[in-house]
C-alpha cells in the first residue's frame, strides 16, 4: 500500500511525543522535574563520550535487530538471537584469545568464528523445526537458557576461563585481533565495527531486495503455500534463514569485544538479543528503520546514567522504551487509517465522473 | 481430615544444647589475645573538604547487601568526619562497560574525589577512567587488580569470616551435617564456600557438608530467586543438613524460609541479617551472620584520603583489620563465642591460614 | 506496508491434514494413563537407581510449587491464543502481578493481594487488547512492549512505594502469605508408607503426600483453573464463541459474534491469569515478597508449556508439571537426581521401543533404541553430570520430549492474525 | 405492496479506498421468489449482499426488510430480521467440529448440547449433509461444506437467504440437488437472493434477475424472456463467449507422460493416487473431469513436485523429472495455474511485478543469475497487463487490490510467458466473469495452436468439454474412463464422475 512521507515520519514523531508525555506524568507523580530529566537526556549528547557510546551501542543493537529481522522476513520468530549471540561471543573470544595471527587476519578469523558459532547455535532450532516440527519459539527459549549453562562452563577456569581478581573471563585477545576504531579524544572512540554493522545492513537490504534468495525468503514469509508452488523449497528456506539469522546474531557482541573489551567476562552484559526484537519491530524490518531504532534504543539506554546523575529514577528509560515500541506501532496504525479515510474522501469527490457512463445502461 | 498448618518450625533447635552427635576437634589455644586492629580508632579527621562519589553496583543503596553496607560506611563518614558533598549513582542490570565508565567519568568531571566504585564489575572501568583522571582518587570494592597509583583496591578475606561461621555451624548442628547455598557459582562466592568448609573441617572431622549453588556463573538470576534458593536449601536439609550458610544475595531469603519451615538453622551473610527487615519473619533461625564490613572499608578509605594516610590502609580487610567477622545478634551463639574467638585469634595470628579456593 | 511481518502471524509448525481418526480414549483418560505411566517409570527408576528423590514428597511439593507460576502463565497464554491473540507479554503481566500482589497483600492481606495482582495483570492484558484488537498492532510487538513496560513500571512503582517501606527500591517489605492446609489424616499415613521405601507403594505415597500437604488456597485455585478453563472454553457457548474468534474471526463475525468483545475478554482473562501467576511467586508460604525481576522468564516458559501442551488445558498442565518437576528435582536433588532421571528416560525409551515394535514402526523403534543406548551410555560412564549444565535439565527435557514425541501440534488457525471488523471477503 | 416485498434496497452507495463498490443501487425482492443478481467480477454484488447482511455499512441508502426500514449494524441484526447469507468464500472454521460450526452464534436457540445436535441432524438430513457432526470441518469436501453453510443459515431460522456464488464449486448433480432444495424451500415460503456467473443456471432457477454493472443497477430482467446472450450483454456489453475449440492441433509428440503414478497418504498405506497413466501431446488439451476430492489436486501437485510420488514416473519431453523439485520442473517447461490463486498463485501484499517473478525467479527476464532484474520484471509485467487486459491502476499495486478475475488474468499471463511446453491449468476460470473467461480461453487456445500441451482440470463441465481434445474421468484416485468431448454431454460426464450408471439406467 502506498505510504506518503508523512505517513512514514509522523508515527515515530507522534510516538516519541506520546512517550515523553507519559514519562512526564510519571515524573510529576514522583515529584521530579521533567525538564531536568529531559534536559539531562539531551545534554548528555554534548558531554563526554555519550554521543560516541550511543553509536557504538547502536551498532550492537543494529546487528541484533537485523538478526531478528531476517527471521521475521519469513515469519520465523527467532527469540534465540539472545542465546546465539552470547554463545558466539564466548566462542569467538576463546578462540581469539587462544590464537595469535597477523593483524587483520586475526580479526577476520574471530569474525568468521563468531558467525559460524552463531549459525551453529541456530542450526539446532532450525533442524528441530524442519525435521521434527518443533516451534522455533519454544526451542529457542529453551536454548537461550541452555546457552547460559554452556557459557558458564566454557568460561569457568576448568575449561577456558582465567580468573582476574574476583572475575572470570576468557583470555584477553592480543592486539592483533582488535578492530581499530576512530578516536575522538575525550569524546571516546568510535568502534570500527560500526562500519561493519552498516555494511551488514546494506548487505541485508541488497540481499532482500535485489537477489533471488531475498525474493524467495520474502515469498516464503508472506505465503508458504504460494512459495512452494513457485518452486521455493520451504525446508531449505527455513534452514537458510535461521542460519543467516544466527550468523548475524553471532556478530552482535563483536563491536564491544573487538573494539573495547577484548575478552568475554562472566559479567558481560546479556539481553542484547531481546532488545534486538524490539529494535527490529521498531524499524519494521527495514534496514534504515532498524538503524534508527537501534540508535534510539542505545540513546535511551545511555540516558539511564545521565538521569541517575540528576537524581531522576532511571527506570523511566525502560518505561520510555516500552512506551515507544507500543505507541510507534499504534501511531502507524492511526496514520494509516487517516490516510485511508482521506483516500475515501478523494474517491467520493471523483464519484460523479466515474459513474456517469455506467448509468447509461438501462434495462431490457 | 484437612487442617490448617500452623506455620511450621515454631520450635527451632534451641541454641544451648550442644548435641553430642558430632565429635569436635579440640579448640585451639594459645592466642595472644591482641585485639583486632581497627583503623577507625585514631586521631579525629576532618573530611569536610572532600566531595565523595559512590558508584553502586546493581541494586544500589537499600539492597540489604554490599551496596547497602557501602552506603552505611558513607553515612558514618558523613556523621563522623563532617563530609558534606556526596553523590551516589547506581548501575542498571545488564549495562555495558561504557555505562559504567560514563558513570565514573561524570563523577570525576563534577569534581568528586575520591570516587568509590562498589563491586568488582567496575574494575575495568575504573582502570580506564582513572587513567583519564590521574588526579582523582578511586577505590574499587572487591577488586585489587587495578595497578594504578590513584586506585585503591578494597578487598576482603571473606574466607576467614566464613571459616568462623563454619565452626559455629558445626557447634550448632545436631546431625553433624551442615550446608552451604551459594547464589551464583563465581569465584567471589566460592571464597565463602571455601572458608566455610575449612571452618567445618577444623571444628570436626566427622562433619558432613552439602555445598550447592543455585545457578552457574553468568546466570545471575541465582542471586534473585528466593523460590529456587528455598528449594536448594530444602534439598540440603532433606539430605540431613541442619545448619545452612547462605551466600545467595536476595535468594538467601528463600534459604532462611526453608530452614524455618524445616526446623533447621541458618547463617546469614554480608550484614547482620538478624536485624534485617526483609527477612525479619525468619530471624529466629538466623544464628549468626558472616559480616563483610564494606562499611568499614569505605569509612576507612574516606578517612585515609582525608588524612592522606592511604598507605596505612590494610591490603586486605581481614579478621585482623575487622574487615570480616561474625554477628552475635539474637544471642544464639553466645555459648560458643569463646570457641569462635579462639579460632579467630589463630587466624589473626597466622596459625591457621584459610585458603580462598574450595578444595574440590 | 513494506514487509509481511507486521500483518501476518508467526508461522506455526508445519502440519499436514490427517484423515479423521476416531479418538479411542477420552482426553482425561489419556491424561490419567500418561500420569500412571510416568509414575510407573519413575518408581522403577527410583527403585533401580536407589535415588528416592525421584518420587519423594519433597520433590513433588517443590515441583508443584515451581510449576504453579508456569501453569498460570500457560493458562493465560491459552486463553489469549484460543481467541487468536498471541501473548508474549505474559512475562510483563506476571511482573505487574508480583508488584500488585505485594502491594495489595501489604495493605489488605493475602486475598486483597491476590485480587490486586489479578487486576494488575488484567491491566497489562487490557493494554495488549487495546493495541492488538482495537489498533491491529502486531501481537509480538505489543507483547514485547508490554514486557518492557511491565518491568519499567513496576521498578518505578517499587522505587516510589516500596522503598520508603522496606528501605530497598528493589524489594517490598515482608507481606502476609497464604496459610496452608494439609489433609492431616491421610498424610500421616502416607508419610509412614513413604518411609517404608516399598517399591511403587512408597513412590505413589510420596507423590500423593507431596500433593496433599501444605496446600495453599491459591494452589488449589490454580489447579482448579485447569478444568474450569476446559469447561468454559470447550463446553459452553461462551467458550465456543471465544474459540471461534481464534479459528476464523471472519466467520464468527458473519454469525453475529462480537469478535472484538470476545478478544478483549480473552486477553483480559489472560492478563489476569498471568497476574495470578505473579502472585503465586509472592503470596505462597515461603514466598519471596516482591523482588525486582523475580519472574526470571517464567512467562516465556509458560508460553512454551502452552505450546508443548498443544494449546489445551490438560496438555499445558502436563507441560508445566514436567518443567516444574525437572526443575524441582535438579534444584533439590542436584546431579544424582538428574542422573536418576536420565535412567528413567532410558526406561521410558525402552517402553517406546516396545510400543513402536508392536505398531510395526521399525524406524521409530530403531531411533528409540539408539537414543536409549546413548543415554544409557552417558548414565553408565559419568558419575556426575556437568554442574554448570544440570540447572538446565528442564530445558533439555522439554527440547528432547518435543523432538522425540512425534506430535502434531495444532494452533488455533487464526492465532496471531490481525483481524479488522468488516474485512471479511 | 409492502406486504409482499421481502427486501428493498434504496440508493445504496459504498466506497472503498480507491473503489466505489456500490453506487446508488436499487434492488427489490419479492417474498417467496428466487431473485438472481448478476454482474461482472467486481461489479459489487458481494458488497451489496454484505450490506444486506449487516457485515458492511452503506455510506448512503436505506434498507427495508419485509416492508420495515431497518438498520443493520452487524450480522446479528440481519439474523434477527430473518436474513441469512451463504458466502462466496466459505465462512467456516477448520478446527471446529461440524456441529460447532453450525451452532456458533446461534447457541441461544438450542444451546450447544444434545438438543442442538438433534435439531442440526434434522436439518442435515433435509439438505443431504451426511458427514459426522463431530469431526473437524477440515475433513469435509466442498459440497459438504456448502451444505454446512446452508444448514447454518436454516438453523438460524432465516426466511431470506442470500446465496453468493454457491454453485462455483459444485458438479452438475450437486447443482441439481441444490436447486431442488432451493425450489422446495421457495415453495415453503423462503426468499432467495442468488448470485452466479453461470447464466444458464441463473435462468434455470431465478424468478427475477437484477443486473449490476460497475457498482450500479443496470436493470431487471425476466429469465423466461431473456436469453443468456442478452443477459451477458447487459452485464458487460459483449457477446457470450463459448469455450468451443475449433480445429484440432493435436500432434504425436508426447510432452507429458505419467506412468504407474502412485501417491500414498502420509502415515498410512491408503493411496490417494493409484496407478495413474496418462499422456499429453503437444498441441493437445487433456481434460480431467472429477468430483472435487477425488485426487485431481493431488495429481497436479505430484506432477508439479509439490508432493513426492510413492511410485511411478513422470516424464517431460522424454526427460525423467520424477526426482526433480518444483523449481526444476518449472524450469523444464511446466506452467502452472493453481486451483486456488490466493493460496498458491499470488503473493497478495506484493506488487504485481513481484508476483511476475514467482516461479520464474531463476529465469530471464526477471532475474540474472542470483540477481533480480527488477526493471525487466516490471517491463514484462506491463506487457502482461496489456496483453491480458488486466484492469489495474498500475503494476506497483499489491495483488490483493485486484479483483479475482484480474488476478487470474495476471496468473495466466505469467504462466504462459515462460514458453512452457506443458501448462497445468487447474480451474483456470473459476469465479471469473464472462469477459475474462473468454480472454483466458483465447490465450489457452492460441498457446495450444503453437504446440503447447495442456492438462486441464475444471469443475465447469462446459469449459472442459469445450476446450479439451480428450477427457479422462478421475474417481477415487484412479482414472476410470476416457470420453470424447465431441460426443459426451455434461450429464454423462457427471454420471461418470460420480460413478453412477448413466441416467437411462437409473430411471
Ligand atoms: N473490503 C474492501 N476494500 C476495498 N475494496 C473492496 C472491498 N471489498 C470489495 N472491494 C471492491 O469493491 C468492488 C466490488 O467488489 P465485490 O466483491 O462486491 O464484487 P462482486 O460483484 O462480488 O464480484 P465477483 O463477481 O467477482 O464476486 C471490487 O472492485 C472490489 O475491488
Ligand atoms: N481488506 C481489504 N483491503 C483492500 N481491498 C480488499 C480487501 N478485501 C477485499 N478487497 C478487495 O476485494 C476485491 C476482491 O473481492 P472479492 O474477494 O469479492 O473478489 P472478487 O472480485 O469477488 O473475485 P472472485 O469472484 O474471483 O473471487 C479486491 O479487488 C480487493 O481490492
Ligand atoms: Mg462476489
Ligand atoms: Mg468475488
Amino acid at each position: 500500500m502506498r505510504t506518503t512521507l508523512r505517513g512514514k515520519l509522523l508515527p515515530p514523531v507522534l510516538a516519541i511525543v506520546f512517550s515523553v508525555l507519559l514519562c512526564t506524568i510519571a515524573l510529576v507523580i514522583s515529584g521530579d522535574n521533567p525538564l531536568d530529566a529531559f534536559g539531562a537526556m539531551i545534554g548528555q549528547l554534548f558531554r563526554g563520550t555519550t554521543a560516541v557510546d550511543t553509536l557504538n551501542s547502536g551498532a550492537v543493537y543494529y546487528l541484533a535487530g537485523l538478526a531478528v529481522a531476517i527471521g521475521f522476513q519469513m515469519n520465523l520468530f527467532n527469540i534465540g538471537v539472545e542465546g546465539q549471540y552470547r554463545f558466539a561471543a564466548v566462542i569467538a573470544a576463546i578462540i581469539g584469545g587462544e590464537i595469535v595471527l597477523p593483524p587483520g587476519i586475526h580479526t577476520l578469523v574471530i569474525i568468521i568464528v563468531a558467525v559460524v558459532a552463531g549459525s551453529f547455535y541456530a542450526l539446532i532450532p532450525a533442524l528441530l523445526k524442519v525435521y521434527r516440527g518443533v516451534s522455533e519459539v519454544i526451542s529457542t527459549i529453551m536454548l537461550n537458557a541452555i546457552a547460559i549453562g554452556l557459557i558458564a562452563y566454557l568460561v569457568s577456569t576448568d575449561a577456558f576461563g582465567v580468573q582476574v581478581g574476583n572475575n572470570i573471563g576468557t583470555r584477553p585477545i592480543e592486539e592483533s585481533g582488535w578492530m581499530p576504531g576512530i578516536p575522538f579524544g575525550d569524546n571516546g572512540t568510535l568502534f570500527g565495527f560500526v562500519f561493519v554493522a552498516a555494511l551488514v545492513g546494506f548487505g541485508y537490504w541488497v540481499l532482500l531486495n535485489r537477489t533471488r534468495f531475498g525474493f524467495e525468503l520474502k515469498a516464503s514469509g508472506e505465503s508458504p503455500t504460494a512459495a512452494t508452488a513457485g518452486g521455493v523449497d520451504a525446508r531449505k528456506m527455513i534452514m537458510t534463514a535461521m542460519l543467516l539469522s544466527g550468523g548475524v546474531a553471532g556478530l552482535t557482541a563483536l563491536p564491544e569485544l573487538l573494539g573495547r573489551d577484548h575478552e568475554y567476562l562472566q559479567t558481560s552484559p546479556a539481553g542484547y538479543g531481546f532488545a534486538g526484537i524490539a529494535v527490529a519491530l521498531l524499524g519494521r524490518n527495514h534496514p534504515g528503520g532498524i538503524a534508527l531504532g537501534a540508535v534510539l534504543w542505545a540513546f535511551l539506554d545511555k540516558s539511564a546514567v545521565s538521569l541517575d546523575n540528576v537524581g531522576v529514577p532511571q527506570e523511566i528509560t525502560t518505561i520510555m522504551q516500552g512506551a515507544i515500541v507500543l505507541s510507534v506501532v499504534i501511531a502507524y496504525e492511526i496514520v494509516r487509517r487517516m490516510e485511508l479515510a482521506a483516500e475515501q474522501r478523494r474517491v467520493g469527490r471523483q464519484l460523479g465522473r466515474d459513474t456517469s457512463d455506467v448509468a447509461a445502461g438501462g434495462s431490457v | 481430615g484437612c487442617a490448617k498448618d500452623t506455620g511450621g518450625g515454631s520450635t527451632p533447635p534451641a541454641g544451648g544444647n550442644q548435641a553430642e552427635s558430632c565429635k569436635k576437634n579440640p579448640v585451639p589455644t594459645g592466642g595472644s589475645g591482641s585485639a583486632a586492629g581497627s583503623t577507625s580508632a585514631g586521631p579525629k579527621v576532618d573530611a569536610s573538604a572532600l566531595k565523595v562519589g559512590l558508584a553502586y553496583d546493581i541494586g544500589g543503596r537499600g539492597d540489604a547487601s554490599f551496596n547497602d553496607s557501602a552506603a552505611a560506611g558513607l553515612d558514618k563518614a558523613k556523621a563522623d568526619m563532617g563530609l558534606k558533598e556526596t553523590k551516589e549513582l547506581t548501575a542498571a542490570p545488564n549495562e555495558p562497560e561504557d555505562a559504567k565508565q560514563s558513570r565514573l567519568r561524570q563523577l570525576a568531571q563534577e569534581g568528586f574525589n575520591p570516587i568509590i566504585a562498589v563491586g568488582f564489575a567496575y574494575a575495568k572501568s575504573v582502570e580506564a577512567v582513572a587513567t583519564q583522571f590521574p588526579n582523582t582518587k578511586f577505590a574499587v570494592v572487591d577488586d585489587d587488580t587495578v595497578k594504578l597509583p590513584n586506585v585503591t583496591g578494597l578487598v576482603f578475606a571473606e574466607e576467614q569470616g566464613s571459616f568462623l561461621v563454619g565452626v559455629a555451624a558445626v557447634y550448632k548442628s545436631k546431625n553433624c551435617h551442615v550446608g552451604f547455598v551459594g547464589g551464583v557459582n563465581v569465584p567471589l562466592i566460592q571464597k565463602f564456600q571455601a572458608g566455610f568448609e575449612q571452618g567445618v573441617k577444623a571444628a570436626s572431622n566427622d562433619a558432613k557438608i552439602e555445598a550447592e549453588y543455585i545457578t552457574p556463573a553468568g546466570d545471575f538470576t541465582g542471586f534473585q530467586d528466593p523460590a529456587k534458593g528455598n528449594v536448594v536449601a530444602a534439598g540440603e536439609i532433606s539430605r540431613g543438613a541442619d545448619v545452612i550458610y547462605q551466600a545467595a544475595g536476595a535468594s538467601g531469603k528463600g534459604v532462611f524460609e526453608a530452614a524455618k519451615s524445616k526446623n533447621a538453622l541458618a547463617i546469614g551473610v554480608d550484614s547482620d541479617q538478624y536485624n534485617q527487615k526483609t527477612v525479619e519473619n525468619s530471624r529466629d533461625v538466623i544464628i549468626t551472620s558472616m559480616l563483610k564490613r564494606v562499611d568499614v572499608a569505605v569509612y576507612d578509605y574516606v578517612r585515609a584520603v582525608a588524612g592522606n594516610t592511604l598507605a596505612s590502609l590494610p591490603k586486605r580487610f581481614d579478621l585482623k583489620a575487622d574487615g570480616v567477622g561474625y554477628a552475635t545478634s539474637g544471642g544464639k551463639i553466645d555459648d560458643i563465642k569463646a570457641t569462635l574467638d579462639a579460632y579467630k585469634q589463630q587466624i589473626i595470628d597466622g596459625k591457621i591460614t584459610v585458603s580462598d579456593k574450595p578444595s574440590n | 506496508m513494506a514487509t509481511g511481518i507486521a500483518d501476518s502471524p508467526i508461522a506455526g509448525p508445519v502440519t499436514m491434514a490427517v484423515p479423521p481418526k476416531r479418538r479411542k480414549l477420552p482426553g482425561w483418560l489419556m491424561g490419567v494413563l500418561w500420569a500412571v505411566g510416568a509414575i510407573a517409570v519413575l518408581s522403577t527408576a527410583s527403585y533401580l537407581t536407589g535415588n528416592t528423590d525421584l518420587t519423594s514428597s519433597t520433590t513433588t511439593q517443590t515441583a508443584l510449587r515451581l510449576a504453579l507460576p508456569i501453569l498460570l502463565a500457560a493458562l493465560g497464554g491459552l486463553w489469549a491464543e484460543r481467541a487468536g491473540v498471541v501473548n508474549i507479554g505474559l512475562e510483563g503481566m506476571m511482573i505487574l502481578g508480583t508488584w500488585g500482589a505485594a502491594w495489595g497483600s501489604y495493605y489488605g492481606g493475602v486475598w486483597v493481594g491476590l485480587l490486586v495482582a489479578v487486576l494488575f495483570g488484567a491491566v497489562g492484558g487490557l493494554l495488549h487488547a487495546i493495541a492488538t484488537v482495537t489498533f491491529g498492532v502486531n501481537h509480538i510487538v505489543s507483547g514485547v512492549a508490554i514486557n518492557l513496560l511491565g518491568l519499567g513500571v513496576t521498578k518505578y512503582l517499587a522505587h516510589l512505594v516500596f522503598q520508603p517501606l522496606s528501605g530497598n527500591p528493589r524489594q517490598s517489605p515482608v507481606v502476609p502469605k497464604f496459610d496452608t492446609y494439609s489433609a492431616t489424616g491421610i498424610t500421616g499415613w502416607l508419610a509412614d508408607l513413604e518411609a517404608e521405601q516399598r517399591v511403587v507403594i512408597s513412590d505413589v505415597a510420596g507423590i500423593l503426600r507431596g500433593l496433599l500437604t501444605q496446600v495453599a488456597p491459591l494452589t488449589m485455585i490454580a489447579i482448579l483453573l485447569v478444568p474450569i478453563s476446559y469447561i468454559l472454553l470447550w463446553r459452553t457457548r461462551f467458550g465456543l464463541r471465544l474459540r471461534s474468534c481464534g479459528e476464523n474471526p471472519v466467520a464468527a463475525e458473519s454469525l453475529g459474534v462480537n469478535v472484538y468483545a470476545f478478544k478483549y475478554t480473552a486477553v483480559l482473562i489472560s492478563g489476569a491469569l498471568a497476574g495470578m501467576g505473579g502472585a503465586s511467586l509472592v503470596l505462597l508460604k515461603d514466598g519471596a515478597d516482591y523482588l525486582e525481576n523475580q519472574t526470571n522468564g517464567r512467562g516465556y516458559i509458560g508460553l512454551a508449556a502452552m505450546i508443548f501442551g498443544n494449546w489445551r488445558p490438560g496438555g499445558l498442565l502436563g507441560g508445566s508439571a514436567l518443567f516444574g518437576y525437572t526443575d524441582g528435582l535438579q534444584l533439590s536433588g542436584r546431579g544424582p537426581a538428574v542422573l536418576a532421571l536420565l535412567y528413567a528416560a532410558v526406561l521410558l525409551l525402552v517402553v517406546v521401543v516396545v510400543v513402536q515394535l508392536f505398531r510395526r514402526k521399525w524406524f521409530a523403534a530403531g531411533a528409540a533404541v539408539l537414543a536409549a543406548g546413548l543415554l544409557y551410555a552417558i548414565y553408565y560412564s559419568v558419575d556426575e553430570l556437568p554442574r554448570d549444565l544440570t540447572p538446565y535439565a528442564p530445558h533439555f527435557v522439554t527440547l528432547i520430549v518435543l523432538a522425540v514425541a512425534s506430535q502434531r501440534l495444532r494452533m488455533p488457525q487464526a492465532d496471531g492474525f490481525i483481524y479488522r471488523r468488516g474485512q471479511g471477503s | 405492496m409492502a406486504d409482499d416485498l421481502a427486501v428493498e434496497l434504496e440508493g445504496i452507495t459504498k466506497r472503498f479506498p480507491g473503489v466505489v463498490a456500490n453506487s446508488d443501487i436499487h434492488l427489490t425482492v419479492r417474498t417467496g421468489e428466487v431473485h438472481a443478481v448478476c454482474g461482472e467480477n467486481g461489479a459489487g454484488k458481494s458488497t451489496l449482499m454484505k450490506i444486506l447482511y449487516g457485515m458492511l455499512q452503506p455510506d448512503e441508502g436505506t434498507i427495508k426488510v419485509n416492508g420495515r426500514p431497518v438498520r443493520l449494524r452487524n450480522p446479528s441484526d440481519a439474523i434477527k430480521v430473518g436474513v441469512g447469507m451463504v458466502h462466496q468464500h466459505f465462512m467456516l472454521a477448520d478446527n471446529l467440529s461440524v456441529l460447532e460450526n453450525i451452532v456458533l452464534g446461534a447457541e441461544g436457540l438450542h444451546g450447544i448440547g444434545a438438543k442442538a445436535r438433534k435439531e442440526v441432524a434434522e436439518l442435515a438430513r433435509r439438505t443431504g449433509l451426511t458427514a459426522d457432526l463431530d469431526i473437524a470441518l477440515e475433513y469435509l469436501g466442498v459440497a459438504d461444506r456448502q451444505r454446512v453453510e446452508i444448514v447454518k443459515v436454516l438453523y438460524r431460522g432465516a426466511r431470506i437467504v442470500i446465496l453468493d456464488e454457491p454453485t462455483a464449486v459444485l458438479v452438475p448433480q450437486e447443482v441439481d440437488d441444490l436447486f431442488e432444495t432451493v425450489r422446495q424451500m421457495r415453495d415453503d415460503g423462503f426468499t432467495f437472493i442468488f448470485i452466479s456467473h453461470k447464466l444458464d443456471e441463473v435462468r434455470a432457477i431465478a424468478d427475477t434477475i437484477t443486473v449490476i454493472r460497475r457498482g450500479t443497477t443496470v436493470g431487471t430482467a425476466d429469465p423466461k424472456t431473456t436469453s443468456s446472450r442478452q443477459l451477458a450483454e447487459m452485464m458487460v456489453g459483449s457477446e457470450l463467449p463459448s469455450p468451443e475449440t475449433r480445429e484440432s492441433t493435436v500432434t504425436d509428440t508426447a510432452v507429458l507422460t505419467v506412468s504407474g503414478l502412485r501417491l500414498a497418504e502420509p502415515g498410512s498405506a491408503r493411496a490417494v493416487l493409484d496407478d495413474i497413466d496418462l499422456v499429453v501431446h503437444s498441441g493437445e488439451v487433456l481434460g480431467i473431469a472429477g468430483v472435487e476430492g477425488n485426487g485431481q489436486t493431488e495429481l497436479v501437485e505430484t506432477i508439479m513436485g509439490m508432493r513426492r510420488a510413492t511410485a511411478g514416473s513422470i516424464t517431460l519431453s522424454g526427460k525423467d523429472i520424477t526426482k526433480l523439485g518444483t523449481l526444476a520442473r518449472r524450469e523444464a517447461g511446466i506452467g502452472y495455474i493453481a486451483e486456488d490463486r490466493t493460496r498458491h498463485g499470488l503473493l497478495l501484499t506484493q506488487p504485481l511485478w513481484a508476483n511476475r517473478m514467482l516461479g520464474y525467479q531463476t529465469r530471464e527476464p526477471v532475474s540474472r543469475g542470483q540477481w533480480l532484474d527488477i526493471a525487466g520484471a516490471k517491463r514484462d509485467t506491463q506487457r502482461i497487463v496489456e496483453a491480458y487486459d488486466v484492469r489495474t491502476p498500475g503494476i506497483d499495486v499489491a495483488a490483493a487490490a485486484l479483483s479475482g478475475g484480474n488476478q487470474q488474468k495476471l496468473v495466466v499471463g505469467r504462466e504462459l510467458s515462460g514458453d512452457p511446453k506443458l501448462l497445468i491449468a487447474s480451474h483456470p476460470t473459476r469465479g471469473v466473469d464472462v469477459g475474462a473467461q473468454a480472454l483466458i480461453w483465447d490465450h489457452i487456445r492460441q498457446a495450444r495452436a503453437a504446440g503447447l500441451a495442456v492438462l486441464l482440470i475444471s469443475a465447469d463441465l462446459d469449459e472442459l468439454i469445450g476446450l479439451s481434445d480428450r477427457i479422462v474421468v478421475m474417481l477415487r484416485g484412479r482414472l476410470v474412463s476416457e470420453e470424447d468431448p465431441a460426443t459426451v454431454t455434461a450429464e454423462d460426464l457427471g454420471c461418470a464422475m460420480t460413478g453412477t450408471a448413466p441416467r437411462e439406467a437409473t430411471k
